[in-house]
């Protein structure tokens, strides 16, 4: 595998659901250790797009490279263990449970042999899998929920723990479902920052987003989707001028 | 819990549970026996006392029942178990403890085999619906032809439709058209019905609780079929006449008890009544399984008298075993039901033959099993 | 005339105090809007105002009466209706029948069937998947399923709970341009938003949370000049870059 | 010990069993309602080494148990196509079916019901129920238990953090079948006696019951529920025919008191509030140098 | 024959039916699996025994039976179901069976174990033609259920109240939101499935002529299978659901005997749910989108 091996390529993707298109033949690539955005109006077909990369729908034709495998036939439980994992839209995380066992959920691809299945950890103090968890949610600034259960926190710190448990399967390819939507400016920003330590750590993001700001300051590229197809691709400052891309997104009065 | 001097029987009583309607009299029978035996002076001079625990009919709960008896209340003879479920996990531990077990309505075939301190004061219902047979013949009412209807679920009833009955029809020769089955809960006997009708049998062999007896002889009038349909002890409900509601005429049965018998079983008739209707209970008439049970505080007894137990503490264990040895010898004792022995752990006494007449039980025949 | 008054309330959940003294008053044809971090009982003012969580303390009086105690149904019958956080549309119903649903306590079906297919030429992508089931709308458009039902219901103030998430910037104008729109028909608003500019931009009133407390209120254009608010929740503090 | 005592902790040991082996399932959203089904195959299975085959039954019973869970496992595969209270219907039916063909297998006894030579004293029993309950206990501490809640509460994110869900499915089903099938093989030898009747969807339906009493949140529920189930009615004999009608009102009581069950983990949060705040500061500081 | 056959098993489906729609009321639309039902069931023929052995006249009886399922149904929405709280569905069937066992305990306290035999209500109530004998109380029955039924499905299609049930089904707290007044909604369709529950075991005592405090438990479990069956929260599955079960039923007895009555009853109740785990006339469940 080699540097220039797209971290996630996709190519010739369709997908209809009863009879609709909701994706006609979309193809883009992913480069490898920067930020890309797929954006577009409601119901283009983004969080598809998530939803058949990782494995949630069976795709109709097209084919899906993680790393350089192909994930197209992949059993949807196994494509995390090629390196891409995500977040999503509507927050799914376990509401009873509390939130350092979300993350322990979340580190299983990583912790997956027999024994690790049958380790009593929490009779072991401080076991590793335990501290590792708990360190991530520090780092995010969510240290004090550690132990809270999740059904009873905000919504905005939910989002955040739904970012911090994608992170901890250990892909290099993270698909983030409008991770900024719910936070307010100043939570934006430190989401930004996040964001930006783990591009420079060498990980690979997917950006679904709708606050260009957002978009602006971490995204080098642009996917805009439309009705399920691409309509224009490239840095956000070029895209932003296309008048599709005007009409059909971002509209006129926005700035 | 003992005083010294008293001699202890437990008693397994099926208070609550399914078997309510038969047994729940029970406890009537047995303290009236306990009361007339130290009436008159107890056994060997010592007073008899009856300690009681409720198995609902459970085999789970008798075995505890069974436990506490022979370790805690250190008693000498049980009375009871209830049904044959409960026996098939109290005589193993029976046997292992030492203490003699004797049931009042148990009725599946075998039950006593293999274990030296269970008995039971009833009679095998292969053995009544002989007699029944017996008498139907007899008397030469009509019995061209035969079917048989039974329970699937339950022991007693399914050996008495797919054994008994076959064999008995071969025995005395009735041509055997077929049969009908269905479960315990079954409510709509109709298609048992339906085909009961094409096949327009004489009799109708009998394999079920009364609540099969009754739901059969409604649909049998409902589908307008005429048969007479026999049965054995599970059926000798009192009651039965008055439940079926006008249907089951000429039903046949075969039991050990009938209250229009003699003096002594129509003093202990009244005196039920009267205790019954004291106690505010709906039946005030004994069935079978209370006119055993009575019996068997006789039995225990005759038994404890004969063996000379001493009904002390060090003694228990030599007490129980001259309880099953006398038991076990026992020959025509002259008790409430009549003459009993025992013969491998079951009684041997009278049946009755019992016939639905105007919606009453009539007395048909009286027969001594060979 | 104030057509909603908050006085004083207090509301817990367990141990946790989520609100506490908390006073907010929406004169009629109002827009008022709540801003506050994540967390600060935003969310909680709202479902207490429709009686979905108890009061620890306080009262609450809409259009004249005391509803302090009145039942969630009674209170939306008088008026009061919320687009809620999550949008929670009902995923077993078509959309249509989401829709009708916002409208299940109203009898007068013919103006209702006229609204609703207003709002299928206001939303296009309802109109396009009405007799799908809801759980298919992408999440955009289950927003806008959400803010079509509350208006269905008729209300006279509509409370919206962060109405912009998901949207996209187009909609997103779009949204505050219908909620302008709803106002100049006498609709009283109030509106809690991350999208603290375009709230502040179409408020009367506004009212700034911290810890279920309330910091700041008042006009929205002081609010907005305000050094604190800006360093807070308008972004400004951090440049991006 | 009383044989009273004795009679009623041994009914007590039993009750843990089964409420353990609904348990497990029900951790990962399974409501088993043929539980007794499976009891049967264990008890059967078992009572068929020692009578028949003249095994010793240290190796009959887990050969029995073994059984049990093998049906749950080809039963498990395509049962565990359909969810919720359909699953919970299934089982059932299941129970019904597995009582129904014990009731006509005549080498088993059929409706005569089938005794059993080998016997395994009470405090064997005891030993048994106390074994199963350790093993549960351990297991809740580890990540398959998580996984089960995870299963449970969110199949599709689980699928996607790479759980097999339909493995943990499967296998929750499966263990639990074991658990039942241990419980029913040691059954068999301690009554000497079964029959078809003795599992009865009543058994299976009251087993769930307790579970759900004693509550499911934390692992000490089932045993709580059995002790309930098992003790009241004992203490209640002296009501005679009230017995269970107060005892049915004791559980709507508590019910409507306490509807997670009588044991929920906010109780155990108030016991271990203080220490786990401590053990929660030091791991901070921990996370902080490190 | 056959054609006999078939009658008879029309007849047994028509009561299973009506139980059947009762279950699905409650569990289809407000997720309860309501064991109480069977209780109700057997309330509706004993209290009307009870009244008319007091010496009211039927229809006073009867109603006076309907008006007591009710009372019950309220109290078990109030002490039950009402403790639901978000999420574990599982946990009034626990109180709702307490229900079952209380009132199947205070009847047997009141009148006893035995079956009591319910008065017939017309001489004889058969029509015979060409050898075929059809009950007319059961086509009667069976006409009730058919036309209350037709009457309930069109209401909860046509009418408001049909999508706000639906919506207290998915969800209570939306429900809430939404301002639709659970209070007295969840009240009303507990009533109507007691209605129909306790109307069902008065036709049934009425029909067979007979009344016992467990007559709710075998029908209420074969009521459970048809609504499975037919689909959940599907009125009209329930109908066909109830009618198969009955069929199936009497055509096994008759043809194969009653030892595979419930291998046949259960296992189609299996075989349906693996090939189509929704029922034949339900929905499969709506998920949420990721
Ligand atoms: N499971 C499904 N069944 C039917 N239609 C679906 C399904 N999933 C998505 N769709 C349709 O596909 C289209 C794209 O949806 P998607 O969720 O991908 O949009 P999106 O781009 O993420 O929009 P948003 O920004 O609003 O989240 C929508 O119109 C939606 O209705
Ligand atoms: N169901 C609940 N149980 C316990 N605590 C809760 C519950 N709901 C909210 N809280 C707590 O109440 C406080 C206020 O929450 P609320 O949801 O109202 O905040 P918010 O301002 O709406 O935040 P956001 O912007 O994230 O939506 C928070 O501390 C939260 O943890
Ligand atoms: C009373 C009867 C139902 C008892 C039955 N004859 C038995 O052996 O168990
Ligand atoms: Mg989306
Ligand atoms: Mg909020």
């Amino acid at each position: 595998m080699t540097a220039a091996t797209p971290a996630l390529e996709i190519k010739g993707l369709q997908k209809s659901f009863a009879g609709v298109r909701a994706i006609r033949d979309l193809s883009f690539t992913v480069p490898k250790g920067h930020a890309t955005a797929l954006i577009g109006p409601n119901g283009a077909g983004k969080t598809t797009v998530f939803n058949l990369v990782s494995g949630v729908y069976g795709i109709d034709a097209g084919s899906i490279h993680v790393n350089g495998t192909d994930i197209t036939r992949m059993p949807s439980r196994q494509r995390i263990r090629s390196g891409v994992a995500r977040s999503f839209q509507n927050i799914r995380l376990m509401g009873h449970l509390s939130v350092l066992e979300n993350l322990l959920v979340g580190q299983h691809v990583r912790a997956s042999s027999l024994c690790a299945l049958i380790t009593p950890y929490r009779l072991i103090p401080n076991h590793k899998w335990k501290r590792e968890a708990r360190r991530a949610l520090e780092e995010s600034g969510l240290g004090q929920y550690a132990d809270e259960t999740v059904g009873a926190l905000p919504y905005g710190v939910r989002k955040r723990i739904d970012l911090v448990r994608a992170t901890l399967a250990g892909a290099n390819v993270l698909m983030l479902d409008e991770p900024a939507a719910g936070l307010n400016p100043s939570e934006t920003n430190a989401l930004r920052d996040h964001l930006k330590a783990l591009i420079a750590s060498g990980l690979t993001l997917l950006v679904v987003e709708h606050d260009m700001h957002f978009v602006d300051s971490i995204c080098e590229n642009v996917v805009v989707l439309n009705f399920g197809e691409k309509i224009a691709e490239g840095p956000l400052s070029v895209v932003r001028k296309d008048p599709k891309v005007r009409e059909a997104y971002i509209g006129s009065d926005e700035e | 819990a003992r005083a010294d001097g008293e001699l202890i029987l437990g008693y397994m009583m099926a208070k609550s549970g399914p078997y309510v309607s038969l047994a729940g009299t029970n406890e009537i029978a047995v303290d009236l026996a306990v009361e007339e035996i130290n009436a008159k002076g107890g056994v060997n001079g010592k007073k008899i006392k009856v300690v009681k625990f409720d198995t609902a009919g459970d085999p789970k709960q008798a075995t505890t029942a069974l436990r506490r008896f022979a370790d805690d209340d250190a008693a000498i003879a049980v009375i009871g178990p209830f049904s044959s479920s409960e026996i098939r996990t109290t005589f193993p531990v029976g046997e292992r403890a030492g203490i003699p077990q004797m049931s009042m309505a148990s009725s599946a075939p075998g039950l006593t085999k293999g274990f030296s301190y269970g008995f039971r004061n009833t009679t095998d219902e292969g053995i009544v619906l002989d007699q029944v047979m017996a008498s139907i013949k007899s008397k030469n009412l009509p019995a061209a032809s035969g079917a048989a209807a039974y329970a699937t679920d339950d022991v007693v009833s399914k050996s008495m439709g797919t054994v008994v009955v076959p064999k008995l029809f071969e025995k005395y020769s009735v041509p055997a058209k077929g049969s009908v089955d269905f479960q315990l809960s079954a409510f709509d006997l109709s298609p048992q019905v339906s085909k009961l009708k094409e096949m327009a049998p004489d009799i109708v062999g009998l394999g079920s609780p009364p609540e099969g007896a009754v739901n059969l002889a409604k649909e049998l009038k409902r589908q307008g079929v005429n048969t007479r349909v026999i049965g054995g002890t599970t059926i000798a409900d009192p009651e039965l006449p008055k439940r079926m509601d006008g249907a089951g005429e000429t039903l046949t049965i075969g039991t050990t008890f009938f209250p229009d018998v003699n003096d002594k079983t129509k003093a202990f008739s009244a005196e039920f009544a009267k205790r019954t209707k004291a106690a505010g209970i709906a039946r005030t008439e004994p069935n079978q399984m209370d006119a055993a049970v009575y019996d068997i505080v006789y039995l225990y007894a005759e038994a404890m008298k004969r063996g000379e137990v001493a009904g002390t503490k060090d003694k228990l264990i030599s007490d129980r075993t001259a309880v099953r040895d006398e038991l076990a010898k026992l020959k025509d004792f002259d008790a409430l039901e009549g003459k009993i022995s025992f013969k491998d752990g079951d009684a041997v006494k009278p049946i009755y033959i019992l016939e639905v007449k105007g919606g009453k039980w009539t007395l048909l025949d009286t027969r001594m099993p060979e | 005339m104030a057509l909603l008054e908050v006085s004083a309330i207090e509301v817990n959940y367990g141990r946790v105090t989520a609100l506490s003294g908390v006073d907010l008053t929406v004169n009629e044809g109002e827009i008022v809007t709540v801003l506050g971090a994540n967390g600060a009982g935003k969310s909680t003012l709202l479902r207490a105002i429709l009686g979905a969580v108890p009061l620890k303390a306080g009262g609450i009086r809409f259009s004249g009466a005391d509803i302090t105690r009145a039942p969630t149904h009674s209170r939306i019958a008088s008026g009061l209706v919320l687009v809620p956080e999550g949008r929670r549309i009902l995923i077993s119903l078509s959309v249509e029948e989401n829709l009708q649903l916002g409208a299940h306590m109203r009898t007068d079906t013919t103006r209702v069937k006229a609204e609703i297919d207003a709002i299928y030429q206001r939303f296009p992508n309802l109109a396009e998947r009405r007799h799908m089931l809801a759980s298919c709308l992408s999440g955009g458009e289950q927003q806008m399923l959400a803010i079509g039902r509350a208006m269905l219901a008729k209300p006279r103030l509509m409370m919206l709970d962060e109405p912009s998430l998901g949207l996209s910037p187009l909609f997103v104008s779009k949204l505050f341009d219908l909620i302008k729109e709803l106002n100049r028909d006498g609709l009283s608003i109030l509106l809690v938003e991350q999208n603290t500019g375009k709230a502040l931009g179409v408020a009367h009133q506004a009212t700034v949370l911290e810890l279920g407390r309330v910091v700041m209120a008042g006009d929205p254009k002081a609010l907005a000049a305000d050094p604190r608010l800006q360093q807070a929740y308008l972004g400004e503090g951090t440049p991006s870059h | 010990m009383s044989g009273y005592l004795t009679g009623v902790l041994v009914v007590l040991a039993f009750n843990v069993m089964a409420a353990y082996a609904v348990y497990l399932p029900m951790a990962a959203g399974q409501l088993n309602l043929g539980i007794a089904g499976f009891m049967a195959v264990g008890a059967y299975a078992a009572a068929y080494l020692t009578n028949e085959m003249m095994w010793p039954m240290w190796m009959a019973i887990p050969i029995g148990s073994a059984a049990a869970g093998l049906v749950g496992i080809l039963i498990g595969i395509p049962v565990l196509r359909t969810h919720g209270i359909y699953l919970a219907l299934a089982t059932f039916a299941l129970g019904q079916v597995i009582a129904a063909i014990f009731l006509n297998l005549e080498v088993v006894g059929g409706a005569a019901g089938y005794p059993v030579t080998e016997f395994a004293s009470p405090y064997v029993v005891f030993a048994a129920a106390i074994g199963v309950t350790l093993f549960m206990v351990l297991l809740s501490r580890t990540r398959y238990a998580l996984y089960l809640t995870a299963v449970k509460s969110d199949p599709t994110v689980a699928d996607l953090m790479g759980i097999s869900v339909r493995g943990i499915q499967v296998s929750a089903f499966a263990l639990g079948a074991a658990v039942a099938g241990f419980g029913g093989a040691f059954y068999a030898h301690h009554y000497n006696f079964i029959e078809a009747q003795h599992f009865s969807v009543l058994l299976s339906v009251y087993t769930v019951l307790y579970v759900l009493f004693g509550g499911t949140q934390t692992v000490w529920g089932p045993l709580v529920g059995a002790a309930f189930f098992t003790l009241v009615p004992e203490l209640l004999r002296a009501s005679e025919q009230w017995r269970y009608a107060l005892f049915a009102m004791f559980i709507i009581v508590f019910m409507a008191l306490r509807p997670q069950g009588l044991i929920t983990a906010s109780l155990f949060r108030i016991f271990r509030r203080r220490p786990k705040a401590a053990a929660g500061t030091e791991a901070q500081g921990k996370g902080a140098s490190a | 024959m056959l054609t006999q056959q078939i009658i008879n098993g029309l007849m047994l489906g028509a009561i299973y039916m009506l139980v059947a729609v009762a279950f699905t009321l409650a569990i289809g639309v407000l997720n309860f699996l309501n064991f109480s039902i069977p209780g109700l069931f057997m309330l509706g023929g004993v209290a009307t025994f009870g009244f008319l052995k007091m010496g009211w006249p039927f229809l006073l009886a009867a109603a006076g039976a309907l008006f007591i399922a009710a009372l019950v149904s309220l109290l078990v929405e109030r002490l039950a179901y009402r403790r639901m709280k978000e999420g574990d569905a599982d946990v009034p069937l626990v109180s709702s069976l307490g229900f079952l066992v209380l009132l199947e305990n205070l009847v047997l306290i009141r009148y006893g174990s035995d079956q009591q035999a319910f008065p017939a209500l017309f001489p004889d109530m058969n029509l015979r033609v060409g050898g075929l004998v059809i009950g007319i109380v059961q086509l009667v029955s069976m006409a009730i259920s058919l036309g209350l039924v037709a009457w309930l499905s069109w209401f909860l299609r046509t009418t408001n109240a049909g999508r706000r049930i639906r919506t207290v089904a998915e969800n209570r707290e939306t429900a809430m939101l939404m301002g639709i007044n659970i209070e007295r909604l969840v009240p009303q369709l507990f009533v109507c499935s007691a209605l129909l529950a306790a109307l069902a075991g008065l036709l049934f005592a009425i029909n067979y002529q007979q009344v016992t405090p467990f007559m709710g438990e075998g029908i209420g479990f074969k009521a459970v299978a048809a609504m499975i069956i037919g689909g959940m929260g599907s009125i009209w599955g329930a109908v066909i659901g109830g009618l198969l079960i009955g069929l199936a039923e009497v055509l096994s007895v008759s043809f194969i005997g009653a030892d595979v009555v419930n291998i046949t009853v259960y296992g189609l109740l299996l075989v349906i749910l693996i090939l189509r785990p929704q029922g034949l006339l339900g929905r499969p469940p709506a998920r949420e989108k990721l």
